[in-house]
């Protein structure tokens, strides 16, 4: 007897659309001229996108643990992180959209006659918008999937997009390749991990479900080892996503080989989806476990603050450093994982949009920088951008002020409440490691900014072109939510609270 | 029963002149000096009215007070800024004022050749104003102003010519002095209040009887360690000698008749404490005579004639502290003492100046000699306050030193004849070193080169000296007759009703011993410095060159205070920056020395990344079998 | 909306203005500015007047929920103490803006810059003393941060940017502790009487003293750089030296105090027990402070570094009073912030004529500037003056009530807190000597006196120590009810004569 | 026969998997690798699969093969232009990115 599985659509139609619009992206490039794709390609990704937004927010207050069968919950926590990655991606892909960022024939040899030719044809591939749809579509089934298989295979469309297009990058194309290289063999290894994690997981349960797994870890109903296995190595898979030490050497390299419009997009979403998954894995099945992992989670999340913090300060890539600074905020968000309380997930959530639109906008600024050779991502010569063009190294500063926690921006906030919620989970230790971090990794923030405004232009300077409408609008938005969560963050916090729910 | 009286245009007439004098500016270059002295003048009228009204009361009713505005008050701490005229301060308020005027006028004259005299006159009306704020405040907080505002005025004007960088320094080093005596002034202060609840007089005379031996002592100490501050005492005596690089008038006005004989008002002004405290009056005592045998022997070894009568200024000085620490009846001889003081003392100091002004400067005495030919009014009234001094009746000093000896003598015991003993001996050091002045100054052969054409001083100058002249002549009988100042002071030290205590030897014979003493010092100056003076000072004996070295009174203090204090001050900067500062950038070091090895890490081969990856999996592993353990 | 919110609106609103103003319009930029300043000080002047000395607690009250989720408000509302400090920094404020007219002519960025960056620092100096929501307060401490390390970077000299990054650094470090500790007091208002940041409320917790003890050290050691207190006092001599004068008298005369100012208003009245308990301790770097402080200054060749070191010492008496747990040790302490205001005022600004004329901040560059420049040489003197706490000036006022507060609880501390004054003299009198005496030094001696902008920059600084040596008690009146709240908020009250009749 | 010692042979499989990507050199043969330490996990899957006596496991098993196989897809398109470009398939000559 086969009883077909009830569907939820509607919850499922975001996800949905986003792939009905990767695959018209797919269609495009076969069936549109050349010339005219591009332009095609952006309003397809971006209609896509918004439109996967609205419905996104049609549904947003319903809740749903059977969306498709036990396999996607749709929830508050969904929600948002589903509207998080959705907004940042819309504005990733206007970076994306931006001229000359990307290979025009990824195939072609570096060099070649062949690149030369496919270059001054200007015929850029786009291949780039139908695999940022696809990975956006990974990154929100990610953080809503509640079974082992679905949190593989999201796992998998979220990455393997994301290992092809960090080879896009149109100059120094040794350098992308290098990275989507590493990217690739890291993140299989990774995911062997994690699945093996998850067979274990399996195999002590019995089932492959989270909530199953839950109700088995509250009857301790199986084999021990199996569950410490199964945690452990699904957690190595989860701390490669988001980048945290031991697992997290991937970054620095392949944050400063890939193209940086990618870049920018994998900061800030893939941190998203893989916090958002890992919350609810840790949240919802593994919960009753926490003695166990509570304590390694914590040292994770010192350890990783105060690598990426004190590795960043003697960097001297700004992509690097932005890497670097990306892991400290790994060890962040992880405070939000050992709250294991509400406020810990609001303040996560709240956490990844600041940080979110943060990095979105230093990695824009990042793409203005250049020389006739392309982008310029050698600090010493960011020396004096500040004199030249101040408002987009007043917005860099900015950025990094966040990064940074300094009040009256969004960081501040996000800091604070993660660390509030941190201490109500009765973890001081933590917030005391986190406080010596943020002033450890202020030490660099304020390094860059001492490099871009005290600091005398050098002769061999670099210029900063003037950013086209798109960048101007991703800038815009960076700067605006990054001030206005840092002023007046009720709007979002009060969002945040609502949402920050797990259904189980 | 108290009298209100309108004090404070005493001190406001002295203070707003000096700061219209200077803020003013070069505008007032040219009739300054004579505003200044008018208003000079017109303080010492109102003291003569005040004075009078005073006489014309009787009783507790003598005393006058004015309440002027809430200074401070915090909680319980509570100084109003109030003044008081007693008995007591009316002496120095005549004092001041008289002398200060008289200065004023001679200054006109000594000082007209100076671009900057109306700055002078400025200091000089701001001394006025401080000195009388510190004998008329009715509280040790208001004194406290008073004594630091001469101690800025007195810093004012030895370093008037400041363009030398010795002056600069005596300045300085002067006002460091004060300072540590300030240090005293303030816990005394302090420790009043923690006792008393209070820091008027009235409010620590009244708690005086109640508290404890141990407090008062440690009150009396301190308010002697301000006063050797302020009145150049043994340890704190060094910077007076110095202080002489001020302009003369301010030698005779400040560091001779007023300001420095305000620790002797300090003490005075505190009776009630040392009344009740035998340990401090001990501690005053010993201060006093170590001073006045330290300042007599000072005197005898130096040449030039302002640090001469600076030592001997030292000594008077030590006489009058020696007899504040003798009990009531000392007060009164004390303050006697410094009022004769106060006219032989300025007489001699202006006396010098005009020697000076005649002698384009010239201080060093082996180069006068015969100058009473061509300078008789300034040789007799130099002459008239050397006999004062020396004690030779009837001058003033006869009546007021004599006293201290004989109290001192009385005193009992072994302490009384060790006191006495050193009180005549320092008579007779006195009349040696001060003939030794007087002859090498005004009488032998001259010994100026033709260079200098030494003449009298003009009359604006010497008028003030004759005047003075006369009160070293006649002050001393003035005062002790009928023992007109010891009942005039009574209501305020009690002088009147203190017992007379064993007496060891009949005032007669102090006397005579006295006069005994200084009969012998004066001949051996004669005999010395009778005939033939070598100009340049011959080696001497080592006690000499000991004494023309202040007997190493800077060396010590270079030893014990300077050398510390700079290697203090080195070593400390030093570790600012090396230890404090260092640990800052040793953070900082460590830090960028652990980012560069992080940095080791990431070497780029993917199979190095793949195997940390898999150490750190292995680590979770052995992490969370041991927190399962 | 209350007079003291738009006392802080009107500079902030006027740097904003300052955006439509031409660049290269400098001079008018200067004029508005300077102008705004005067109505700032106008509109501090009527809360001055309307203050009522009478009334415990706080005035001018005003809250609004600001960030719900954690019970944040814009609260502001000053007592004598915030008053006074308040009133320091609307008057400081036009004075350094008229002192320092050209300061920021050859800054690294446009003069127009500078002067918004200084009303914004005025406005966040105002908004820091009036707040009474600690989470407001803590913004503001460390959002005024910004503009300070900007004015240092960009309009400093020397090694101004170096400068800069320690000063905030260490600031922000400190800061950081204190958020820990911000977050740690919520959380037990969270489990206690509901989660909030309200001062009042908040200082009703019941702490257990392992906690409690934690808590204070994070607002302490913020505040204690921030004052600063030995031993977290290395950034400010790099900082005073690299700052313009008018950056400097900003800094020292008035964000500093925040430190101060933060120990009486949130260390003691938040944890009264953590207070005793580390009151011992606190004194003996207070002490260490004064000394300290005082011994370096003599070793200083550099005058703004000397000035530097003269303010660790004099926070060192301020932090003595504020410990010292009597009325006259807190109302010293706060009468001395403010007199130290414009004490350091004068020395800096003068300081800052002299170097700007000799084009060197050394000191032994310096002589005989009392026959060249004898106004100059006349402000100095008396800024110095004021240094030593000279009495008839003001800071000898404060010194003492410092002093004498302290003694009767403490009396060794003030014994050798008093030794300090034989040190300041020879800090002063060291400086006063190399620089104003002696015979005038190769190339001093074409160095033009005051001009008429300068004097009237300084006359109202040298005017206030004056008076105010003689008469203050009118600040004292609305100092005392505040200091008298803080020692009950800590549990104290003042000893009583040893000798009762 | 003993049905844990599957579970045995899947980990043997796994670490022998985890070994070779570590000390292989050649990208294929590290990706190769990974494919190995797939397929130990879908050896658990299936031998839970089986102890438990549900099909989830199996499933699972079914769904890794899956993306396996997009992974090789993906895998080898980013080895083969490595390859092109620089005339050698080993990860120690892609080490440009790096401090």
């Amino acid at each position: 007897m086969f009883t077909p599985p009830h569907l939820n659509y509607a919850l499922l139609a975001p996800i949905l659309i986003i792939l009905a619009g990767a695959l018209i992206g797919v269609g495009v490039e076969a069936f549109v001229r050349k010339s005219q794709r591009a332009t095609v390609q952006l309003w397809v990704a971006l209609i896509t996108v918004v439109a996967a937004l609205i419905e996104l927010l049609t549904v947003r207050n319903q809740r749903s643990t059977l969306v498709a069968i036990d396999s996607f919950t749709f929830d508050g926590a969904t929600v948002f992180m589903q509207a998080t990655i959705l907004v940042l991606a819309f504005f990733a892909l206007l970076l994306i959209s931006d001229r000359g960022n990307f290979v025009a024939q990824a195939s072609a040899i570096p060099g070649s006659e062949d690149e030369r030719t496919a270059d001054s044809d200007g015929k850029t591939q786009t291949e780039v918008f139908p695999l940022t749809l696809f990975a956006i579509s990974g990154m929100m089934l990610f953080p809503a999937a509640t079974d082992l298989i679905t949190l593989f295979v999201a796992l998998e469309i979220l990455s393997l997009p994301l290992y092809l297009m960090a080879g896009l990058s149109r100059r120094r194309r040794l350098l992308s390749q290098e990275a989507a290289l590493k990217y690739f063999l890291l993140g299989a290894y990774s995911s062997a991990f994690f699945l093996f994690g998850g067979a274990f997981l399996y195999g002590y349960s019995g089932t492959l479900t989270l909530n199953g797994i839950a109700a088995a870890i509250s009857a301790s109903a199986g084999n021990d080892i199996f569950l410490l296995l199964g945690i452990v190595f699904l957690m190595v898979g989860l701390l490669f996503k988001i980048g945290a030490v031991p697992f997290h050497s991937w970054t620095p390299d392949v944050y400063q080989g890939a193209p940086t419009p990618i870049t920018g997009f994998m900061a800030a979403c893939t941190k998203v989806a893989a916090v958002g998954a890992m919350l609810r894995i840790f949240y919802v099945a593994l919960s009753a476990d926490l003695i166990e992992w509570r304590p390694i989670v914590t040292v994770i999340s010192i350890i990783t603050m105060l690598v990426g913090a004190i590795a960043a300060m003697t960097q001297r890539d700004v992509k690097r450093t932005l890497a670097f600074s990306s892991i400290a905020h790994a060890g962040f968000l992880l405070i939000g994982i050992v709250a294991l309380n509400q406020s810990g997930l609001k303040a996560t959530l709240f956490y990844l949009v600041a940080y979110g639109f943060a990095t979105l906008g230093a990695f824009t600024v990042v793409t203005l920088v250049r020389d006739s050779a392309g982008e310029v991502t050698d600090m010493n010569r960011w020396v004096g951008l500040g004199k030249k063009s101040p408002l987009i190294a007043g917005a860099f500063c900015l950025f990094l002020l966040s990064f940074g926690g300094i009040p009256l921006t969004s960081g501040f906030i996000a800091k604070f409440s993660i660390f509030t919620a941190a201490y109500e989970g009765g973890n001081t230790t933590i917030v005391v490691f986190g406080v010596l971090t943020s002033a450890i990794a202020l030490f660099f923030y304020l390094r860059v900014i001492v490099l871009l405004f005290f600091t005398e232009p050098k002769s061999d300077a670099v210029s900063v072109s003037i950013p086209s409408l798109k960048v101007s609008c991703v800038l815009a938005a960076s700067v605006i939510v990054t001030i206005l969560l840092g002023v007046y963050p009720s709007i979002l916090l009060n969002t945040a609270q609502s949402f920050a729910t797990f259904l189980r | 029963m108290t009298t209100r009286a309108n004090l404070v245009y005493l001190i406001a007439l002295p203070l707003f002149s000096s700061a219209f004098l200077m803020l003013l500016g070069k505008i007032a270059n040219k009739w300054g000096h004579f505003f200044a002295t008018a208003i000079s003048a017109s303080t010492f009228g109102i003291g003569i009215v005040e004075f009078i009204a005073m006489r014309s009361r009787s009783g507790d009713a003598r005393a006058a007070t004015q309440h002027l505005f809430e200074w401070i008050s915090v909680g319980t701490f509570r100084v109003d800024a109030s003044l008081l005229l007693d008995q007591l301060s009316i002496c120095f308020v005549l004092l001041i004022t008289g002398v200060g005027t008289l200065i004023h006028i001679y200054s006109i004259a000594y000082m007209s050749h100076d671009v900057d005299r109306r700055r002078f006159f400025a200091y000089l009306n701001l001394f006025i104003a401080a000195m009388l704020l510190l004998v008329l405040g009715d509280s040790y907080l208001n004194l406290y102003v008073g004594w630091e505002g001469v101690g800025l005025a007195s810093y004012l004007l030895i370093g008037f010519w400041n363009q030398k960088p010795a002056y600069a320094t005596a300045a300085k080093k002067a006002f460091v002095a004060n300072r540590v005596g300030d240090v005293g002034l303030s816990l005394a202060i302090m420790i009043a209040f923690t006792q008393f609840g209070s820091v008027t007089f009235a409010g620590v005379k009244d708690g005086a009887p109640h508290a404890s031996a141990a407090a008062l002592t440690a009150i009396g100490a301190m308010l002697l360690l301000a006063a050797a501050g302020k009145s150049a005492q043994f340890p704190l005596q060094s910077w007076l000698g110095d202080a002489m690089a001020g302009p003369t008038p301010v030698s005779a006005l400040i560091h001779a008749a007023t300001m420095v004989t305000a620790g002797v008002y300090l003490i005075t002004r505190s009776n009630f404490i040392f009344d009740a405290s035998s340990t401090a009056r001990l501690l005053v005592v010993i201060v006093g005579a170590i001073t006045l045998l330290f300042g007599a022997i000072v005197g005898t070894a130096k040449d030039d004639i302002k640090k001469a009568l600076a030592a001997s200024t030292m000594s008077q000085i030590g006489y009058m502290i020696l007899a504040t620490g003798l009990g009531p009846v000392g007060y009164a001889f004390a303050i006697m003492h410094l009022l004769t003081h106060g006219f032989f003392k300025a007489s001699m100091f202006l006396g010098a100046g005009s020697v000076m002004h005649g002698m384009d400067d010239e201080v060093n005495m082996r180069r006068y000699g015969a100058l009473g030919k061509v300078m008789p009014i300034t040789a007799i009234t130099f002459g008239l306050g050397y006999l004062a001094i020396i004690g030779v009746p009837p001058f003033a000093g006869f009546y007021s030193k004599d006293k201290i000896i004989e109290t001192a003598f009385n005193a009992g015991g072994t302490k009384g004849i060790l006191l006495g003993g050193a009180a005549l001996l320092g008579a007779a050091i006195t009349a040696f070193y001060m003939t030794r002045v007087f002859v090498l100054t005004f009488m032998g052969k001259k010994r100026w080169d033709d260079k200098a054409h030494p003449h009298e001083s003009p009359s604006l100058m010497w008028i003030p000296m004759v005047l003075l002249s006369l009160g070293s002549v006649a002050s001393g009988y003035l005062l002790s007759k009928g023992s007109a100042l010891v009942h005039w002071l009574a209501p305020v030290v009690n002088s009147s009703n203190a017992e007379g205590g064993a007496e060891l030897m009949k005032p007669i014979v102090v006397s005579a011993l006295a006069l005994g003493v200084v009969v012998l010092g004066v001949a051996t100056a004669i005999i010395k410095y009778g005939r033939s003076v070598p100009i340049e000072a011959p080696a001497g004996s080592a006690l000499t060159r000991f004494a023309r070295r202040d007997l190493g009174q800077d060396d010590l203090n270079h030893q014990l205070l300077v050398l510390p204090g700079q290697a203090i001050t080195r070593t400390l900067v030093a570790t600012d920056f090396g230890f404090i500062d260092g640990v800052v950038r040793a953070v900082g070091w460590t830090l960028a020395y652990l980012s560069q090895s992080l940095k080791k890490i990431q070497n780029g081969y993917v199979r190095s990344y793949a195997l940390l990856m898999t150490a750190g999996a292995i680590a979770l592993l052995v992490t969370i079998w041991l927190v399962t353990l | 909306m209350s007079l003291l919110t738009a006392l802080e609106l009107v500079p902030l609103i006027g740097s904003l203005l300052l955006f439509a103003v031409p660049k290269e319009n400098s001079k008018l930029i200067k004029q508005f500015a300077f102008a705004l300043s005067i109505v700032t000080l106008a509109v501090s002047g009527l809360i001055a007047l309307r203050f009522k000395t009478s009334v415990p607690g706080m005035q001018f009250v005003e809250s609004h929920t600001w960030i719900s989720n954690f019970g944040i408000q814009y609260a502001v509302g000053i007592d004598g103490l915030a008053l006074v400090l308040i009133l320091l920094t609307t008057i400081l404020t036009p004075i350094v803006l008229l002192a320092g007219w050209n300061e920021a002519d050859n800054g690294r960025w446009s003069v127009r810059t500078f002067y918004i960056l200084m009303l914004v620092l005025e406005s966040s100096m105002i908004a820091v003393f009036a707040a009474t929501d600690v989470f407001l307060f803590y913004v503001i401490f460390e959002a005024m941060l910004i503009p300070v390390y900007l004015l240092i970077g960009g309009y400093g000299r020397g090694e101004r940017a170096q400068a800069a990054m320690k000063f905030l650094l260490y600031s922000l470090f400190g800061g950081l502790l204190m958020l820990a500790a911000l977050i740690g007091i919520y959380i037990i208002s969270t489990n206690q009487i509901g989660g909030t940041f309200d001062l009042a409320k908040l200082s009703t917790l019941q702490i257990d003293s392992g906690t409690e003890n934690f808590l204070f050290l994070g607002f302490f050691i913020a505040f204690a750089i921030k004052a600063p207190l030995w031993p977290f006092h290395t950034w400010l001599p790099g900082a005073a030296k690299s700052a313009t004068p008018a950056t400097s008298v900003l800094l020292l005369g008035v964000l500093d105090k925040v430190g101060t100012y933060g120990m009486i208003r949130f260390c003691i009245t938040l944890f009264p027990h953590a207070t005793k308990t580390f009151t011992p301790l606190i004194i003996v770097l207070a002490v260490i402070s004064i000394l300290y402080g005082a011994f370096l200054a003599i070793g200083q060749r550099d005058i703004n570094g000397l000035i530097a070191f003269t303010s660790i010492s004099h926070f060192g008496f301020i932090v003595l009073g504020i410990f010292a747990m009597t009325s006259q040790g807190i109302s010293g302490a706060t009468l001395y912030m403010v007199n130290h205001g414009f004490s350091t005022a004068a020395l800096f600004l003068v300081a800052g004529w002299m170097v700007a004329r000799r084009k060197s901040s050394a000191i032994e560059d310096f002589g005989g500037l009392q026959r060249v420049t004898p106004v100059m040489a006349w402000c100095f003197f008396i800024a110095g003056m004021s240094a030593l706490a000279l009495p008839g000036i003001s800071s000898f006022v404060s010194e003492f009530l410092v002093l004498v507060g302290t003694f009767t609880r403490y009396p060794v501390a003030a014994v050798f807190g008093t030794t300090g004054i034989v040190l300041a003299a020879l800090y002063v009198l060291i400086t006063v000597q190399r620089s104003l005496h002696g015979p005038t030094t190769p190339g001093n001696e074409e160095m033009t006196d005051l001009n008429l902008r300068e004097k009237i920059a300084i006359a109202p600084v040298i005017a206030i120590l004056v008076l105010m040596g003689f008469y203050s008690q009118p600040i004292l009146n609305w100092i005392n009810p505040s200091s008298h709240q803080t020692m009950q908020a800590a549990g104290y009250s003042d000893p009583l004569p040893k000798a009762g009749k | 026969m003993d049905i844990s010692n599957y579970i045995y042979l899947s980990a043997i499989l796994f670490v022998i998997g985890a070994i070779g990507v570590v000390v292989r050199r050649n990208a294929i043969v590290v990706f190769m690798c990974v494919e190995l330490m797939l397929n130990a996990a879908n050896l658990a899957f299936v031998t839970f699969s089986r102890i438990h006596g549900n099909l989830g496991g199996q499933i699972a098993s079914f769904f890794t093969m899956v993306v396996a196989a997009c992974e090789v897809v993906v895998g080898l398109a980013i080895i083969v232009t490595m390859y092109r470009s620089r005339r050698s398939a080993s990860v120690d000559d892609a080490s440009l990115l790096k401090r």
